[in-house]
């Protein structure tokens, strides 16, 4: 049996499958039943300073199983009420990210170190939610404004701070690298790629927000190239999100460079038990490829590949 | 896949509730939900209160949007996404159906289709007051015995209905008893079925988003009422933490249910 | 029968549907045979000033019917020799309008003035190939680039330009309002997205030039929201590409704000028989809304949906 | 999808052409052809000379790729996409195939399929020099009577197969003729048959990048190599702006096919 355990960032990870943020996220029993399932650790909603109801329904759209768009507005319990979902999950032993978002780096900061006291193993921070004004990509595809945020966070915890990173950017590297110099721990991308769907006959975008994010299958390509294009220019770990719900998808993530992964649509799209089946296929698919440690794969495409092939594009 | 119907006839029911058909050839079972699409409004889980041609949804005030899909008329273009969840199980031949308030909705189709079955169906149904009291003519037309119950006595047993389901319990064997309306309501029958032994299913409300088990809006413990239900076995629902007691809102809050009755999800209830 | 001309910056087209450049646009009698098959009209490969291999196989990767990843490396017979292909679809009497790539402005003008020679109705600028190194989306997704190239070519060709834009951006927009001030008649969007597709048992991209652009259906919440945003801040007319396939996706970008589309994943998913297809089914479809032209379509979603609908987005 | 095999068996066949063979269950009829991808080299069209299991690729020394294929020991990794295009329709009684060169690769299944349905085939092989014949005896074990050409008159009838041809076909009926070859001798077996009123189909080849319809670096007059070929009708590609004269290089620019044997897509031959 591969070794399918991971080490990011100092976490250690009993494999690499991490629930993605915002799936599953708001309430402490889902995350537990998600670390039941066999997650290497569970990601928590983005939280912010005050309870937000998020966008009116309709907040998703569904595609023929290769997708979602949504526009959820990041409807959160806010920080005062939050813990007590981390409490559940951490008390079933699960290993929790705690996610924030905020207008600032202040607020950032304020609300990392009150999530840090919850007993989270490493914070992510959400520069990249592609649908919410003020928050999100409108400050994270500046690569000054991602420094600020991670500075003034990782002055303010002793956590291991992870940038969540936006892919609708022409240069996600560059943002990578302004979080790598403010001391980021590790970068994950990518969040959802900006989208939206329209319905004919009523005339209307179908999101009462209007735009939205895809997610699924369809934006595995998206991640896979913001991974790669960020591993050829960053140290720091890379956690791959996007578009993962079988172990060739993570297989391939970590070949271009992830040393963890995030699962999020597949949830819906498979059921939790996707965690486990995960970790399995994963585990047999190295085992018939002779790898024995999953850590060894990490960043090896670029390794393998041909002149031509690692030719990086803008 | 959402599709887009039109309203083909609107129904007034009691003072508070009105049905709304439309057709719409996506296959459902009785007990599952659609996502129902106001544009400009909002876009609201509701029961199939029809789930056959023409399908139906009965819809209960409980606020702006609620009361904006009330009155919709005829000729009015709806979203709709679904059949989604699960369904009422139709194999028992007795059964014991309770309705609180506008909860009959679901349980009304699911009924016809286990007495077309060949079922034997009993309901009983409470409400406020008589003018709410919903589906008692559409359950009696289908063949099911029924019983009722109104806070205020102007129609049949005074009081709660669970007084009523209490009595039926100790005098009738039944196969399984349903029930649908607030949730307070919903624990009681389940701890009378559970002392008759008889196996209940509850049909609850969460608030939800996606529909779809992806958002965690509609989380009832461990369980997703979008994916999981909305009928869970009442044994199940007796385990599950924020049973009966608390909901989550739009933000993810736990939000205590008042007693007896109380606004919320499941708060169309007597 | 509804009324499906458009007038695109006064080229007066039979319909809306364009073919995208790159698909069917090498020969001469490729695009004969688009138009025969009814599209509105053909727009051409890429032409660059040199003939151009483009990179070696594989360049394209195939998703199951929801896209394709490809990085043909802008192949094109190059400028000298290309005229000829278009005599021939001219010579059939197809509307056909001229693409062009280039390092700089002036390279951009040089062929646009080259190809503007051989009666094409207008000129494309690809400022948007998310493949080629100094090439593309490179310069495409600055703005002042943008600007400068498509001012060069309006100085020197008296015919339409319309300046094609990279998704691969965080705003857009932006760079549709620059091709406007610089005089562009038009702006078409989308190019494809950037990724990556690995091959887990080969540990290597299975693109030879390693990052491509994805196309098809995958990407047309992307370039609805691309024309989205573009309609709230230009008044030029706007193209539609990415993943259109059906009439109804046809309808969403008019509403979304398109005035004509461009069909290029679609013709190999479908057969070209897809244009005459498009044709019939969105007419049918307009007299089944009881709309009478198209053209009163365009951009409606914006005038339609509610107020939390047409917020914009980052 | 791609899929990746593994080559189990290298064959020389003649001094330059070797087999490949692999196991691949994807389903393939005797004519079409797969795209071969040689990790960092290049991914090339290849006929499929064996369409059963294990699969199997005849290649010709052109250039640097089909080099670099021939060279590759069994135990090798290739990536695998396909099959594409069309399949030689098997319904004749009676075939006359011809080949040129290497072109025999993709005869020699459809000949051995044709045979085993219980046709009778004559098969006419022609190359530059004996040892550079191919399948000879693979035809001959599969029941067809094989005829031979040599350029250089080591074996067979000297001079091209062509000469070959047009003497069966005033000897002989056949319901089909079948030709795979440079285009250049293909037009005259087209032409052969269109004097003897039997109906030729050719498979051609031309530059390929995406085998998918999309690219249109296969564009053969009005037609794409890889999805309304490889097997055209021989009246068809009269008819077809380019065919024998001119194919496109990996740019698209025409390239004119010297005569009578040329560099390009379909030189491999006598
Ligand atoms: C599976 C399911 C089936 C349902 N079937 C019916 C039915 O057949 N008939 C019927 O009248 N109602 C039904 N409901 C309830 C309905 O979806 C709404 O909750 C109710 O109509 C109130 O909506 P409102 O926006 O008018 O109220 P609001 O003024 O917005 O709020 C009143 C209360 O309604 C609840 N609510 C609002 N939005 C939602 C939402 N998106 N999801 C869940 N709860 C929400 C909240 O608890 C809120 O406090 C069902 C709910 C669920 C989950
Ligand atoms: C449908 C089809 C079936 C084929 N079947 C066989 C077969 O069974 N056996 C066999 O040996 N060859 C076959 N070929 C030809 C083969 O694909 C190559 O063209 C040939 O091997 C030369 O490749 P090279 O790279 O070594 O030559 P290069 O040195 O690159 O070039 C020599 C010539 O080969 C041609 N060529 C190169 N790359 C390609 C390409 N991607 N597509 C088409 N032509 C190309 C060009 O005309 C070039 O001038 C087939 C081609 C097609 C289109
Ligand atoms: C419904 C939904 C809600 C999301 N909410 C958040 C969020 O709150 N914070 C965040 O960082 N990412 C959020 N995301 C993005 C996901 O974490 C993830 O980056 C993205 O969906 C791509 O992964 P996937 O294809 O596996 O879903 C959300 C995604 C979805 C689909
Ligand atoms: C194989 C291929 C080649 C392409 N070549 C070009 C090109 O040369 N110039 C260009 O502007 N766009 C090119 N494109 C982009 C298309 O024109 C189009 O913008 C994109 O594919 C999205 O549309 P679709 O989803 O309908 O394919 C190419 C796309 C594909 C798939
Ligand atoms: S409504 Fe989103 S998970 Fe149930
Ligand atoms: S090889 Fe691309 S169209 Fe045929």
């Amino acid at each position: 049996m591969a070794d399918l355990r991971v080490d990011l960032a100092g976490v250690a990870l009993r494999n690499p499958f991490l629930l993605a943020s915002g799936i599953w996220g708001e309430s402490g029993e889902s995350l537990k039943g998600v670390w039941a399932a066999g997650a290497g650790g569970v990601i928590t909603k983005s939280i912010g300073r005050e309870p937000r109801a998020g966008y009116p329904n309709p907040t998703v759209e569904s595609y023929d199983r290769w997708g979602f768009l949504n526009a959820m507005g990041l409807p959160n319990p806010g920080i005062e009420e939050y813990p007590q979902e981390i409490a559940i999950a951490r008390g079933a032993g699960a290993l929790v990210v705690g996610s924030v978002f905020g207008h600032d780096a202040d607020e950032f900061a304020d609300l990392a170190e009150r999530l840090a006291a919850t007993g989270v193993a490493a914070l992510e921070l959400n520069l990249s939610c592609p649908h919410a004004e003020g928050l999100g990509a409108e400050v994270g595809s500046d690569p000054g404004a991602v420094e600020e945020i991670c500075r003034a966070v990782v002055r303010r915890v002793r956590l291991p701070v992870i940038a969540k990173l936006t892919p609708n950017t022409h240069d996600i590297a560059a943002l990578a690298v302004a979080a790598e110099r403010a001391g980021a721990a590790a970068v994950s991308a990518i969040n959802t790629v900006r989208g939206l769907s329209i319905d004919a006959t009523l005339r209307r975008p179908t999101l009462s927000h209007g735009l939205g994010g895809l997610s699924g299958p369809a934006i595995k390509p998206v991640g896979l190239a913001c991974v790669w294009q960020i591993y050829e220019k960053v140290r720091i770990p890379i956690v791959g999100v996007g578009g993962i719900g079988r172990a060739e998808d993570a297989l391939e993530y970590v070949l271009a460079g992830a040393r963890a992964v995030e699962v999020g649509t597949a949830v819906a799209f498979e059921g939790v038990g996707v965690f486990g089946r995960l970790a399995r296929d994963l585990s047999s698919r190295l085992d018939a490829l002779g790898v024995s440690r999953l850590s060894d794969l990490v960043g090896a495409a670029h390794r393998e590949s041909g002149a031509g092939a690692t030719a990086a594009a803008p | 896949m959402r599709r887009i119907v039109t309203v083909s006839e609107r129904v007034v029911e009691t003072p508070s509730t009105v049905t709304l058909r439309f057709t719409d050839p996506t296959p459902a079972r009785p007990g599952q939900f659609v996502m129902v699409w106001v544009p400009g409004v909002d876009e609201l889980p509701m029961s199939l209160a029809y789930a056959g041609d023409p399908k139906g949804i009965t819809v209960k005030v409980m606020g702006e949007a609620s009361g904006r899909i009330q009155s919709i008329s005829p000729g009015t273009l709806l979203g709709v996404r679904g059949p989604y969840g699960n369904a009422f199980d139709l194999s028992p031949r007795r059964l014991l159906a309770v309705g609180g308030g506008s909860g009959t909705a679901v349980l009304a189709p699911a009924i016809e289709a286990l007495v077309e079955r060949g079922g034997d169906a009993v309901a009983a149904l409470g409400a406020t007051t008589a003018s709410e009291l919903l589906f008692a003519d559409r359950l009696r037309d289908a063949g099911a015995v029924v019983h009722l119950a109104t806070d205020d006595g102007s129609a049949g047993a005074p009081g709660f209905v669970t007084g009523v389901v209490e009595g039926l319990l100790r005098h009738q064997t039944f196969d399984a008893v349903w029930t649908c309306g607030p949730e307070v309501m919903m624990r009681k029958v389940v701890l009378a079925g559970r002392t008759a032994g008889i196996p209940t299913f509850c049909s609850v409300e969460r608030w939800m988003k996606c529909g779809l088990g992806l958002c965690d809006a509609c989380a009832l413990g461990p369980y997703h009422v979008c994916i999981d239900g909305p009928v869970f076995p009442g044994e199940t629902l007796l385990a599950a933490p924020g049973f009966s007691e608390f909901y989550r809102d739009a933000s993810g809050r736990r939000r205590p249910y008042a007693r007896p009755s109380a606004p919320g999800p499941a708060a169309h209830g007597p």
